[in-house]
C-alpha cells in the first residue's frame, strides 16, 4: 500500500480512537466512581448508560457559547484550543504498535516534554483571560504546579532514556524486550507517575480547579464547547500519561499471545482505572504542601535516581 | 524543508515585531512565545533537533511561563495598557530604530565582506553536542551550573518576603493610576471599567 | 531579530518589556550561534546555545525577582522610577 | 615494609585531625588513647622499617616514596615524597619513640586539664609535622614541616592562653624563629635559583658538580640555612625564645623544646652537609656559633632559679655542642649527641614535671630542697639524667657522645684546639650547673613537703628513658675502649665519616682532660651548693657577683639588647614618620580617582535606558571600527 496513504489512515484512526476513548472515559470514570462509592452512576441512557456521553455532547454543543464581556477575548478563545492541540500532537510520537505510529523521531520524549510544557499555557492563559480572581488564582496555581512538577518529570524519564540509549520511544519499547523498565527504574516509575498525575491536574493534584476553594478554578468562566475542550483535554491527558507509562515502563505493545494493539490498550486501561481509583481514594493536599513535596522530595529523589542509573549504566558498560 | 525554514523565519520576525510593539504584556508574551516556537522550527530545519526541543521545553515552556506567572502575580491588566500607551509614542521608536538600523547595516556589511552566505546545512546530532559539551566545554558546564546556583540564591534572596516592607519610597500611585499594590483581589475591582 | 530586541530595550519603559527584549536578544544570538554551527557542521554552536539558555534562565530568574521587588517598592514597573541612585 | 613509610607521618596527622574535629565532645580517656596510640603505631611502624633497613638495606642506602605531585610549574616539579636514609631513620626512630613516651607521660600529667584533647591534638600535629620535616625529600616539604612544628610550638607554648604572659612567650618564640625562617626561605630561593631544583639529593649532587670548593654561593646558602637553623635550634643570637618557651606544659618542653623540634636545625645542617663541606667559612660559622652558644648558655644556666629555665639553657648549650660537632665535620658525632640528648633531656624534663606536679606547680628550685627521700624516682631520674648530661665517664650515654664531639673538634682538620678548649669549659659548666640543680633541689633542708604522688603512667616513661640514657651510649665505643663505631658505620651511607687530622693529644689524653673538667665541676658544685652554700650566696651577693648574676640571669642581657637595637628604633621610626612619603602614592591615587569620579558621575543618571542607549552607541561605534579596519 502507498505509505503516505497508510500514514494518513493511521493518523485518522488514532485521532478517532483517542477522541472517542476520551469521551468514553467520562462514562467510565462516572461508572467506576459510582462502583467504588456504592451507587449506580449513569445507567439510564442506552445500555449501561453508555449513551450518556453522547447526550452530554449534544447538550454541550448546543449550549450558548458565552464569552464574558470583561474577558480578554482573543486569549480567552485561544486558551482551550492549546491544550487539545498540544496533547493531540503528542500522540503523534507514541508508538502504539510497531505499525501504528505516526512519527518516529529521535527526540520523541523531548517533544512530549515540550508539548506538555506548552500545555501549561492553556490553563494559565485561560485563567488570566477570564479576568476573574478565582480563575487567576487557579491559573497561577497551575503555572507553579506544572512548572515544578515538569522539572522532575523530565528528570525521572531520563533513567529510561539512559537504559535504552535513545530518546526515541520506539527504541525504548524495544529495549524492554527482556525486562520491563519498571523493574530497574522503579523509583523513576513512581516519580513519573506522580508527576504525570500532576501534569494532568487530576486528583489529588487538581488544585488549579479545586471546587471547594476556587469555584472551578481556571475554567470558571468557560461554558459550551470551550469548556468541553478543557474537559476533553483533561481526559486526553489522562490517556496520554497512561500510554506513556505503559510505553516507558511496562514494555509498550510487548506481551505474549495477544496481538500488540491489545496489549497496549490493556495496559493503558489499567492505568486509566488507576487514575480514577486515585480520584476516588485520595484527599486533596494543601497548595504549599504540594509545592514543598515537589521540590523537597521529588526533585532530589529524581536526581538520585538519575545519578544512580547513570553510574550503573556506566559500570555495566565497562 | 527550505520552504518551512523561510516560513518559520518570517513568522519569527513578525512575531518579534509584534512582541515589541504590543501594549498588553500578556499579548506581547504570547507573541514572544510564538516567535520562540518559530525559532525552534528554524532550529529543526537547520539540523539541530535537540536544540529545537530545548528551545520549546526551556524557553517557551519554562522561561516564558515564568514571565506569565509574574505578570499574573502583578496582575497587570487594563491599566497597564493605558500606561503603556502613554509611554509608547511613535516618536520614541525613531532613535533606537536608527541605531539598530546602523548596527544591522554594519553587521550585514561585515557578513557580506566575509564571503558566501549560502550555508550547506549539516546536521549536528545531540550525540556530538553532548560529546563536546562534556569534553572541551566541561569547564563551561561547571560554570553554568555555578551561574544557575547563583541565580537561584539571588532570586530567592531578592524575592524573599523578609527583605520586603522596609520602606516604600514615594508611592507613585497617582502616576500609574494604581491605588494600592497589585493585589490579586484587585482584579474584580476594575472589571466593569474594562467592559468591551 | 536582535535589532528588534534592541529597539524594544531602548523604547520601553516597562521593566517587563525590557526583560522580554533582552530575551529576544539572547535568543537571537543563540539563533546566530546555532545557524553558524549548522553552517560548518560543528557542535560548538549548539553548545554555545546551551550556555545562552542557562544564562537566559538565570537572567530571567534574577530579573523577575528584581522586577517584583521594584514593583513592591514603587508600585510601578517604570525603570526610570528607580533612578534615585545617582552617582 | 618500606612502602608503609607514608603511614609514619600520616597516622599522627590523622590522630590530630580526629582530636581536632571530635575533641571537644570526646572523653579525656578516649583522647588520650587516640593521642598515644597514633604515635605508638607510628613508632612500631618505624621500628619495623628500621628492622628491614638493617637487614635488607635498600639499594644505595636510601629509599624514596613518591606519593603524589604537589606542584608542577614549568620546570619546577615538587612531589609529596618521603626520603628515608640512615640519617632520617635515626631521627624518625628517636622522634616517634621519645614522643610516644612523652604522650604516655602527659596522659597523666595533663589529667583534668580542660584543654586535654586540644593538647593531644597539638602534640599529634607536632609529631606529624616533625616527621614531615624529617622525611621530606625536598626542601619545600621540609620547610612545610619546619613551619608546621613552628606553629605547633607556638600553640603549645601559649597553651594556657588565659595568662597573657604565656601568650607573649608564644609570640616571642614565633617571631624570633620567624627571623631565622626568613633567612632560610631566602636560602631556599637562592638554592633553587642557582641549581634549579629543591629536591635535596639532586640539589646536593648539583652543588657538588657546579660549585667549586669555597664558592660564594655555597657560603651564602650555607649561612642562610644556618640562620634558619639558629632560629629553630635556639642558637646565638636567636636563642632568647627558648627559655621563655618554658611557659608551655612540661611535656611540651620535653618533647618540643628538648628532644625533637629544637634539633631540627641540626638535622637541616646534617642533611645539607655537602653545602658546608663546600663552604669552609659557613662551616666555621657553624662551629663558632655552637661554641659561643654552649659557653653563653652554660653561664646563663648557672644562675637561673627556675628548674625548667635551667634545663632550657642546658638544652641551648647542648645543641651548641651539636652545632660544634657539625661545624668541625664530626657529623655522626653530632647526630649521636642528638640521640643521647633526646633521651636524657626528655628524661630530665619529665622528671622535673614530676617534681613540679608534686610541688603544686612551684618551679623555683630555692623553694624546694630535700626532695631526695620524698620523690625517689624523680631523684634518681635527675641523677642519671644529670650524669648523662654532664658526661659521667664510662657509664652514661652523654659521655660517649660528647666525647666524640670533643675529639672531633680537636682532631678534625677543620677543628682547632680553641674550639676544643671552649668545649671543655662547657663540660665544666655543664657539670657545675647540673649538680647545682640536683643538690639544691634534692638535698639540703626540706622547705615544702610534696603532696601528690605520681602514677605509673608518668613513672614508666621515666624509667624507660632512664635506661636509654644509660645504655644509649654503648652503640659507639671510642678507640680506647675497643673501637666499635657501630653508630658511625650505620650512618656511613648518609653522612661522611669524621676526617682524621693531626691532634696535639691522643684521644685517651684528651678524654682525660674532659673527665677532669667534669669532676672539677662536680666537686665545685658539691662544695659551693651542698657543703658551703653560704659561700656561694655571699659570692652572688658581692658587687661584681651581683652584676654578673644579673647579666647572666638575663641571658647576657640579650632581651635588653634586642629591645634597644630593634624594638625601640622601629617604634621611634614609626611614631615620627606617621605620614611618610610612601603614603603619597596612595593619597595621590585617591585624589586622581576622586577627580575622575566627579567628572564621570555626571553620566550616572540612574536611568537604565540611558545606560542601555550608551551601550548600544558604544557597540555601534565598535562594530563600525571593526568594519572599517
Amino acid at each position: 500500500m502507498n505509505p503516505v496513504l497508510l500514514k494518513i489512515i493511521v493518523l485518522l484512526g488514532i485521532l478517532i480512537v483517542v477522541l472517542t476513548l476520551a469521551s468514553g472515559l467520562i462514562w467510565l470514570e462516572r461508572r467506576l466512581l459510582a462502583l467504588w462509592q456504592d451507587r449506580y452512576g449513569p445507567n439510564r441512557v442506552g445500555p449501561f448508560g453508555l449513551l450518556q456521553v453522547l447526550a452530554d455532547m449534544i447538550k454541550i454543543f448546543f449550549k450558548e457559547d458565552w464569552i464574558p464581556p470583561f474577558a480578554d477575548k482573543p486569549v480567552f478563545v485561544l486558551a482551550p484550543a492549546i491544550i487539545v492541540i498540544t496533547v493531540l500532537l503528542t500522540f503523534a510520537v507514541i508508538p502504539f504498535t510497531p505499525l501504528v505510529q505516526i512519527a518516529d523521531t529521535n527526540i520523541a520524549l523531548l517533544f512530549f516534554l515540550g508539548m506538555s510544557s506548552l500545555g501549561v499555557y492553556s490553563v494559565v492563559l485561560g485563567g488570566w483571560a477570564s479576568n476573574n480572581k478565582y480563575s487567576l488564582l487557579g491559573g497561577m496555581r497551575a503555572a507553579s504546579q506544572m512548572l515544578s512538577y515538569e522539572v522532575f518529570m523530565g528528570l525521572s524519564m531520563m533513567g529510561t532514556v539512559m537504559l535504552a540509549g535513545s530518546f526515541s520511544l520506539r527504541s525504548i519499547v524495544e529495549a524492554q524486550r527482556h525486562m520491563w523498565f519498571v523493574v530497574p527504574q522503579f523509583l523513576g516509575f513512581v516519580l513519573f507517575l506522580i508527576a504525570g498525575i500532576a501534569e494532568t491536574r487530576r486528583l489529588p493534584f487538581d488544585l488549579p480547579e479545586a471546587e471547594s476553594e476556587l469555584v472551578a478554578g481556571f475554567h470558571s468562566e468557560y461554558s459550551g464547547m470551550k469548556f468541553g475542550m478543557f474537559f476533553v483535554g483533561e481526559y486526553l491527558g489522562v490517556i496520554l500519561i497512561s500510554v506513556l507509562l505503559s510505553v516507558l515502563y511496562f514494555g509498550g505493545w510487548q506481551g505474549p499471545f495477544l496481538p500488540p494493539i491489545v496489549w497496549i490498550v490493556l495496559k493503558t486501561l489499567f492505568f486509566i482505572c488507576f487514575f480514577i481509583l486515585l480520584r476516588a481514594a485520595m484527599p486533596r493536599p494543601r497548595f504549599d504542601q504540594l509545592m514543598s513535596w515537589g521540590w523537597k522530595w521529588m526533585l532530589p529523589l529524581s536526581l538520585l535516581n538519575l545519578a544512580v542509573t547513570g553510574a550503573v549504566v556506566l559500570a555495566m558498560r565497562r | 524543508m527550505e520552504a518551512i525554514f523561510y516560513i518559520a523565519a518570517i513568522v519569527a520576525v513578525l512575531a518579534t515585531v509584534l512582541t515589541v510593539t504590543r501594549l498588553n504584556p500578556v499579548h506581547a508574551l504570547l507573541y514572544l512565545t510564538v516567535s520562540l516556537l518559530a525559532v525552534a522550527v528554524v532550529f529543526y530545519t537547520l539540523g539541530a533537533p535537540f536544540m529545537a526541543a530545548l528551545e520549546v521545553v526551556i524557553y517557551a515552556g519554562a522561561i516564558m511561563v515564568l514571565f506569565v506567572f509574574v505578570v499574573m502575580l502583578l496582575n497587570l491588566g487594563r491599566h497597564t495598557v493605558e500606561i503603556e500607551r502613554s509611554w509608547l509614542s511613535p516618536g520614541a521608536f525613531v532613535g533606537p530604530a536608527i541605531l539598530a538600523a546602523i548596527l544591522v547595516g554594519e553587521v550585514s556589511y561585515l557578513l557580506a565582506r566575509s564571503g558566501t552566505l549560502t550555508p550547506p546545512v549539516a546536521e549536528v546530532s545531540p550525540h556530538q553536542v553532548a560529546l563536546s559539551l562534556y569534553g572541551p566545554y566541561l569547564l563551561g558546564v561547571e560554570l553554568a551550573s555555578f551561574l544557575l546556583l547563583g541565580a537561584l540564591v539571588g532570586a530567592y534572596h531578592v524575592g524573599s518576603r523578609r527583605a520586603q516592607g522596609r520602606t516604600t519610597v514615594g508611592s507613585r500611585s497617582d502616576r500609574t493610576g494604581l491605588a494600592s499594590g497589585g493585589d490579586l483581589v484587585r482584579t474584580g475591582a476594575d472589571r466593569p471599567s474594562g467592559a468591551a | 531579530m536582535f535589532a528588534l530586541g534592541l529597539i524594544g530595550l531602548l523604547v520601553r519603559r516597562n521593566l517587563l518589556f525590557i526583560l522580554m527584549a533582552i530575551e529576544v536578544m539572547l535568543n537571537a544570538s543563540g539563533l546566530a550561534f546555532v545557524s553558524a554551527g549548522a553552517r560548518w557542521g560543528q557542535a560548538d554552536g549548539q553548545v554555545m546555545f546551551l550556555f545562552i539558555l542557562t544564562v537566559a534562565a538565570a537572567e530571567v530568574a534574577v530579573g523577575l525577582a528584581l522586577l517584583l521587588r521594584l514593583y513592591h517598592r514603587f508600585h510601578s514597573l517604570d525603570v526610570d522610577a528607580a533612578s534615585e541612585m545617582r552617582g | 615494609m618500606f612502602h608503609l613509610l607514608w603511614l609514619v607521618p600520616a597516622i599522627p596527622f590523622a590522630g590530630a585531625a580526629l582530636l581536632m574535629i571530635f575533641g571537644p565532645r570526646m572523653a579525656h580517656r578516649t583522647a588520650a588513647w587516640i593521642g598515644c596510640c597514633s604515635i605508638g603505631i607510628s613508632a612500631v611502624i618505624s621500628m619495623l622499617i628500621a628492622w628491614q633497613f638493617l637487614h635488607q638495606p635498600p639499594a644505595g642506602g636510601s629509599y624514596t616514596q613518591h606519593l603524589w605531585t604537589w606542584m608542577s610549574v614549568a620546570n619546577f616539579h615538587l612531589g609529596i615524597s618521603f626520603y628515608l636514609d640512615a640519617l632520617s631513620l635515626i631521627f624518625m626512630l628517636v622522634v616517634t619513640f621519645v614522643s610516644f613516651f612523652i604522650h604516655v607521660y602527659s596522659s597523666e600529667y595533663m589529667r583534668g586539664d580542660e584543654g586535654f584533647s586540644r593538647f593531644f591534638a597539638y602534640m599529634n600535629l607536632f609529631v606529624a609535622s616533625m616527621l614531615v620535616l624529617l622525611l621530606g625529600s625536598n626542601l619545600l616539604l621540609l620547610y612545610l614541616g619546619w613551619e608546621g612544628v613552628g606553629v605547633c610550638s607556638y600553640l603549645l607554648i601559649g597553651f594556657w592562653y588565659t595568662d597573657p604572659k604565656n601568650g607573649l612567650a608564644a609570640q616571642k618564640a614565633f617571631i624570633t624563629t620567624r627571623v631565622g625562617d626568613t633567612a632560610m626561605a631566602v636560602g631556599l630561593y637562592l638554592l633553587f635559583r642557582q641549581l634549579g631544583t629543591l629536591n635535596i639529593q639532586s640539589l646536593m649532587q648539583a652543588a657538588q658538580h657546579q660549585w667549586p670548593h669555597g664558592s660564594v654561593y655555597a657560603t651564602a646558602a650555607g649561612l642562610l640555612l644556618l640562620g634558619g637553623a639558629c632560629g629553630k635550634s635556639a642558637q646565638l643570637p636567636l636563642q632568647t625564645w627558648l627559655p621563655d618557651a618554658m611557659a608551655g606544659p612540661t611535656p611540651t618542653s620535653a618533647l618540643i623544646h628538648a628532644a625533637t623540634m629544637v634539633t631540627a636545625g641540626v638535622y637541616l645542617i646534617a642533611r645539607t652537609h655537602v653545602l658546608y663541606s663546600l663552604a669552609p667559612t659557613a662551616q666555621l660559622a657553624v662551629a663558632v656559633v655552637g661554641a659561643a652558644t654552649l659557653i653563653a648558655a652554660g653561664f646563663a644556666a648557672l644562675v637561673q632559679d627556675d628548674i625548667k629555665r635551667i634545663l632550657a639553657y642546658s638544652t641551648v648549650s647542648q645543641i651548641g655542642y651539636m652545632f660544634l660537632g657539625l661545624g668541625v665535620g664530626a657529623w655522626t658525632a653530632a647526630i649521636f649527641h642528638f640521640m643521647t640528648h633526646a633521651f636524657f633531656k626528655a628524661l630530665l624534663f619529665l622528671a622535673s614535671g614530676m617534681v613540679i606536679t608534686s610541688m603544686h606547680h612551684e618551679q623555683n628550685i630555692f623553694k624546694m630542697g630535700g626532695l631526695r627521700k620524698e620523690l625517689p624516682l624523680a631523684y634518681w631520674a635527675f641523677v642519671i639524667g644529670g650524669c648523662s648530661l654532664a658526661g659521667l665517664p664510662l657509664v652514661t650515654a652523654g659521655f660517649y657522645s660528647k666525647g666524640l664531639i670533643l675529639w672531633g673538634a680537636l682532631s678534625s682538620p677543620v677543628g682547632s684546639a680553641t674550639l676544643w678548649f671552649f668545649g671543655v669549659i662547657g663540660v665544666l659548666m655543664t657539670s657545675l650547673y647540673t649538680f647545682r640543680l640536683i643538690f639544691i633541689t634534692f638535698h639540703g633542708p626540706c622547705h615544702h613537703k610534696p603532696s601528690q604522688k605520681t602514677g605509673w603512667l608518668m613513672g614508666v616513661p621515666v624509667i624507660v628513658l632512664m635506661t636509654l640514657s644509660v645504655v644509649g651510649g654503648f652503640v659507639e665505643l671510642p678507640s680506647y675502649l675497643g673501637n666499635h663505631p657501630w653508630f658511625t658505620n650505620f650512618l656511613q651511607s648518609a653522612l661522611p665519616a669524621t676526617a682524621e687530622g693531626h691532634a696535639p693529644l691522643t684521644e685517651l689524653g684528651a678524654e682525660g682532660i674532659v673527665v677532669l673538667a667534669f669532676f672539677l665541676g662536680l666537686g665545685a658544685a658539691w662544695f659551693f651548693f651542698l657543703q658551703r652554700r653560704e659561700l656561694s650566696e655571699s659570692m652572688a651577693g658581692s658587687g661584681l657577683g651581683r652584676a654578673l648574676h644579673r647579666w647572666w640571669y638575663t641571658d647576657w642581657g640579650m632581651d635588653w639588647l634586642y629591645d634597644r637595637l630593634f624594638v625601640r628604633p622601629v617604634g621611634w621610626f614609626s611614631r615620627t614618620n606617621k605620614k611618610d612619603a610612601v603614603d603619597l602614592i596612595y593619597t595621590g591615587t585617591a585624589a586622581v580617582t576622586r577627580s575622575g569620579w566627579s567628572s564621570l558621575r555626571l553620566t550616572e543618571t540612574g536611568r537604565v535606558r540611558w545606560y542601555a542607549t550608551a551601550l548600544v552607541v558604544g557597540t555601534v561605534i565598535f562594530v563600525l571600527i571593526v568594519a572599517l579596519l
